[in-house]
């Protein structure tokens, strides 16, 4: 399924936004991705998962889905020299992502860098369902690291930003925002790095409020066939007993296939 | 399939190993195209010859701590180890599935003494929808001193012979690469009853983050797949091809029909392709397609008639 | 060098391998750097750890017939045929070049049979200018049937123990890959009296020209090297490190000063650039640049620090 | 050693010409050739091997070295889409060239396809030194497989073409112009695929006149260190007892060192 590039700009320094022909493609929900194979050849050799940033439909020019990513390594850097017109071949929109609680209480999403990435597509469906309030909590280390965050303006949500340098929003950490923000009635969806994610958890486990991370994982198949990509699942305590005697329980689940996206009570933090 | 008999715009692909025959030669690789299910809303199973699904245990396997892949030069590490939902909910949840497809169903299978090889091999032996089973023997045998079965040629023949003289179904005995001597394992597999071998399975390797001074797989050792072990698979298929009676299926790096036929010229009845599925679900398929052209443009009525062509002088 | 004690600025690159120094642990692997004079234009060879010279025997060699070489994935096949123009010319004609810089000159060696080795051994030991020979038992002896020495333990032993006793020089022993267990060989050899190991030679492989329906070597079968076979070289420096106590030069795939410490953590004393050599011939100066500044930005003061550091237990 | 591309254009179907920046570089003697890595990163894996066509000092601009190469694989592919400014990393130049008979009767150029490359720095000089009558012979499939034909006109030498067509000049192959142009005072050169090298080699044979091959092989090093690109040479006869004995007469040559260019005598051409 070759997608034809759009447009591939550069949104702030190492972040980019490529937009890929969307050409009647099945819609992606909230913390779907995809798999891209963004070059010809084999370096590098697998394809790469990157979030649905957004979808968009404008009055004239082609529908696009748009893929926001900041440039890492080997295949990033080759993504950042994609032109209109090239051809990026994608598979997806690929695994489970958001789970909505419609109506309930405050929506907070807590975002570090381009963790950002499947908010736009969550925003918008709870902005849209009116499901309650809606919270952004988006974290950086300075302006620099706040990508798409003049997008979310124009949504029409509450918007708070912590940044490292104090640059923009408060100096402090994401999850420092989230304490001061968190409440009975919350709903957490969360996506950044690891330490953040299980800072998040920790916070919402405490509120005992639903809470839902989105992992990244090295990914091979993306289809939940290689078992690449495993995480570590807490059995709950009822399987314990009964079912591990027939070992039948998988104490792994696959990021690709069962998530990115999981309540975070599901999550071996330890093990992450 | 039915065509004509000498049209050459109908090339026959089909294939017979161990007794079975396959529409076409190209199948996809034990634990790279899940329980088929995985791939069947990318790939119509119905172009494939068979599709060899996950290996298969007594008991059900939770698999190795994560991470266990990482990305090498043209291919990759794993280190899965092996996790699988054991042999009695494939039976009940996965098979009835892929026996919906017209391809063929080859299971793959594992154990760690020859006792649980023997039990598995006899509940598959009685399920329905499976054409052949394949057998990993790249696997540590308990009972001696957690030595593989595959790398040396007494437990091989040991454990191929155990596992054949009670078996109804075809037997496919999967060599592991990582031996001094290919041929001695492939004999043996040979004696002890195999009805056809397949080679090969991953390389040994490992992977360093010097960041972290880590081995960037859990395991620390893994399996090397991809194109980066093709001269490696090669070279084993041709001696394998040039030691023993069977018919050998060829794995290993497999990408492009081109690839393919590489195998099959120097011995392979049949392929598998493995990682490339990660690559491209629909690979197998244009292999197919490949294939069919390059017969039809070389005027070349049956695939088979390129088994083990290599011309071995050179001039 | 001679850098100030604690200077985390003038990191130490030395190393010390069976007995002798090199300035940093970067060498270039034989046959991929001829007699050093080829690459002299394009490299400074005073920046190199030292330069192993392509694979000397008593006699000159012609080597294979031809085409010779290919690109694989990631690596490339080669089946020179050890063509060389034999320990007299090369005493001769291309040592005293060599013996003109700063760096170390390591030469490789190989025979078909122990009386060839000793000989040739001896010879070279009489020569000025050497600072270790490496012997390559990748080859196969003509009193065995032709199985190579590297692939049994016994003839490892025997070889490496008939050449050890007589020679004044270091001797670094250079496996091969191609084997079910590398470290009863690399025992084997440190029971002989080896002083270093080195490891990876080249893996077995072949590739095939499907138009032409031959292989693309004329003698078939080639050596694989280059980064595709770097997975399966880490693990085996690691399994070797494990097993003797011995130093190790790691060998295989190296591109990058990533790579080379990736072989140094898993236990390599020092490293070898082979394949690199032929796409940048800087390669191995620029790894030397790489470390160093690897050592500056981490404040670690000596390279051999990093020798060994795996943290093989993951959390 | 990077060069800057300068430009890179389609001059025939499947044919083009890319400029490198020069800067200072050793200037190439005709016959010699570069080592490019075109590519980052490891696929294709090794550098490939391209003559020097012209070095072209223009009044105002960068000066260039000129690679005129056909699209016949992944490396050529990726070659043909070099945009200017990129990078190219480049070893050379390499190698032996033609060696110039000076004075010496009629010059014979015969080349085959993309075998015209060496030809141009070699016309040159055989122009600037007065070097008796200098003539080009150039086959081709058709009118598209004549690169560089316009540029020869220039240079006042006389040139005759054969194509397989008809298309352009005679319809023949390039030999048989060949045989109606040697005389007994001829120096042949030539370049192109090896059937035809090895009927002009006959040709030259046949009339007793020097004859000088470029040759193609597969390169890994290019500066005679892997010994990879080796041809069987014909060990003169006066060699074949006294020294054969010692085994020290290598009956391989490097293509990249001792040649690309050979005395066609010196090919063991069953063998190549
Ligand atoms: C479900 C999912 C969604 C993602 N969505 C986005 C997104 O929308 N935008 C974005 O910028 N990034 C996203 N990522 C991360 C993105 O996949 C990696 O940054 C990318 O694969 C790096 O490729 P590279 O070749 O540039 O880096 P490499 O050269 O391969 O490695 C550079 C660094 O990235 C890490 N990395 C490499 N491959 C992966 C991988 N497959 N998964 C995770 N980390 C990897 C490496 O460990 C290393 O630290 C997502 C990851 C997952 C799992
Ligand atoms: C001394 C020398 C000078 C040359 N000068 C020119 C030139 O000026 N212009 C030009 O167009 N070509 C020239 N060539 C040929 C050129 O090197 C090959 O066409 C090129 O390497 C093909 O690369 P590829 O990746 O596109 O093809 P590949 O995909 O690698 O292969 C395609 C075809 O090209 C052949 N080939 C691959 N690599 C080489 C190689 N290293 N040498 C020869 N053949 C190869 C293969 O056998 C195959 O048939 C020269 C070759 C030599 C040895
Ligand atoms: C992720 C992964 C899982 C694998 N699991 C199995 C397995 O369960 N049983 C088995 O016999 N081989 C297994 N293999 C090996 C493949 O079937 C195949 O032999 C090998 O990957 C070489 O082929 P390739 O290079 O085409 O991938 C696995 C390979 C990969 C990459
Ligand atoms: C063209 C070529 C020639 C080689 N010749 C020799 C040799 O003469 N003796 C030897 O011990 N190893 C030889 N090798 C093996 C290399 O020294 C090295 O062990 C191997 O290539 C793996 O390292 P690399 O991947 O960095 O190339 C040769 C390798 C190549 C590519
Ligand atoms: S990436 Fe293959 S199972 Fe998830
Ligand atoms: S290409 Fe290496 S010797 Fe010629």
């Amino acid at each position: 399924m070759v997608a034809r590039v759009i447009y591939n700009k550069e949104v702030l320094p190492t972040y980019y936004l490529l937009g890929l022909g969307y050409g009647g493609r099945t819609a992606p929900s909230p913390g779907q991705f995809y798999m891209l194979k963004v070059n010809r050849g084999i370096d590098p050799f697998l394809r790469r998962p990157f979030g649905a940033y957004r979808v968009i439909r404008p009055d004239n020019g082609e529908d696009a889905v748009e893929i926001l990513y900041k440039v890492v390594g080997k295949g990033t850097m080759l993504m950042s020299e994609l032109c209109p017109g090239d051809g990026v071949d994608l598979l997806g929109p690929l695994g489970r992502g958001f789970h909505l609680h419609g109506g309930r209480g405050k929506h907070i999403m807590v975002a570090g860098g381009v963790g950002i990435v499947p908010f736009y597509i969550l925003a918008e469906r709870l902005i849209c369902q009116e499901a309650g309030r809606a919270v952004l909590l988006f974290g950086g280390r300075g302006k620099e690291d706040l990508p798409g965050l003049g997008d979310f303006g124009k949504l029409g949500l509450v918007v708070k930003v912590a940044t490292d340098n104090g640059e923009v929003g408060r100096r402090c950490l994401v999850t420092e925002l989230l304490a001061d923000e968190i409440t009975g009635d919350s709903v957490v969806y969360a996506c950044g790095p690891k330490g953040m994610l299980r800072e998040v958890a920790g916070i919402a486990a405490e509120k005992n409020v639903p809470c839902y991370v989105s992992l990244d994982r090295v990914m091979a198949c993306g289809v939940g066939a290689c078992l690449g990509c495993a995480v570590r699942v807490a059995l709950p305590p009822s399987y314990a007993e009964h079912e591990e005697g027939r070992m039948d329980v998988q104490p792994y689940k696959m990021v690709c296939r069962d998530g990115p996206v999981f309540d975070s009570r599901e999550i071996e933090w330890d093990k992450l | 399939m039915g065509q004509a008999i000498g049209d050459v715009t109908v090339p026959d692909l089909s294939v017979d190993i161990a007794g079975i025959k396959l529409v076409n030669p190209v199948m996809t690789a034990s634990g790279t195209f899940g329980y088929g299910e995985e791939f069947a809303p990318y790939v119509d199973l119905n172009g494939l010859g068979a599709v060899v699904v996950k290996g298969i245990s007594l008991q059900p396997k939770p698999g190795n701590p994560t991470p266990r892949i990482v990305e090498t030069a043209a291919g990759m590490l794993n280190s899965i180890g092996l996790q699988n939902i054991g042999v009695e909910r494939f039976v009940e949840e996965k098979l009835p599935f892929l026996s919906g497809f017209g391809t063929r169903v080859i299971v793959n299978f594992f154990g760690d003494s020859i006792d649980e090889y023997r039990e598995l091999a006899a509940v598959l032996d009685g399920a329905d929808g499976i054409s052949a089973l394949e057998m990993n023997i790249s696997c540590p045998n308990k009972e001696e001193g957690w030595l593989e079965f595959g790398t040396r040629p007494e437990l091989t023949y040991r454990v191929v012979n155990e596992i054949k003289k009670r078996l109804r179904l075809p037997l496919i005995v999967k060599l592991s690469p990582n031996v001094t001597d290919i041929t001695t394992i492939a004999r043996a597999a040979e004696d002890g009853g195999a009805d056809a071998l397949s080679l090969i399975n991953t390389l040994s390797g490992m992977a360093v983050d010097i960041e972290t001074r880590r081995a960037r797989l859990a395991n620390v050792i893994g399996g090397l797949s991809g194109p980066a072990i093709k001269p490696v698979a090669l070279k084993m298929v041709w001696q394998v091809f040039n030691a023993v009676k069977l018919p050998v299926i060829g794995i290993g790096g497999i990408m492009t029909y081109e690839d393919a036929l590489e195998f099959m010229m120097v011995g392979a009845s049949a392929v598998q392709v493995g990682t490339a599925n990660f690559i491209d679900p629909e690979v197998s398929i244009k292999i197919v397609e490949g294939m069919k052209e390059y017969l039809v443009n070389k005027c070349i009525l049956r695939i088979r008639d390129l088994v083990g062509v290599l011309e071995s002088e050179y001039d």
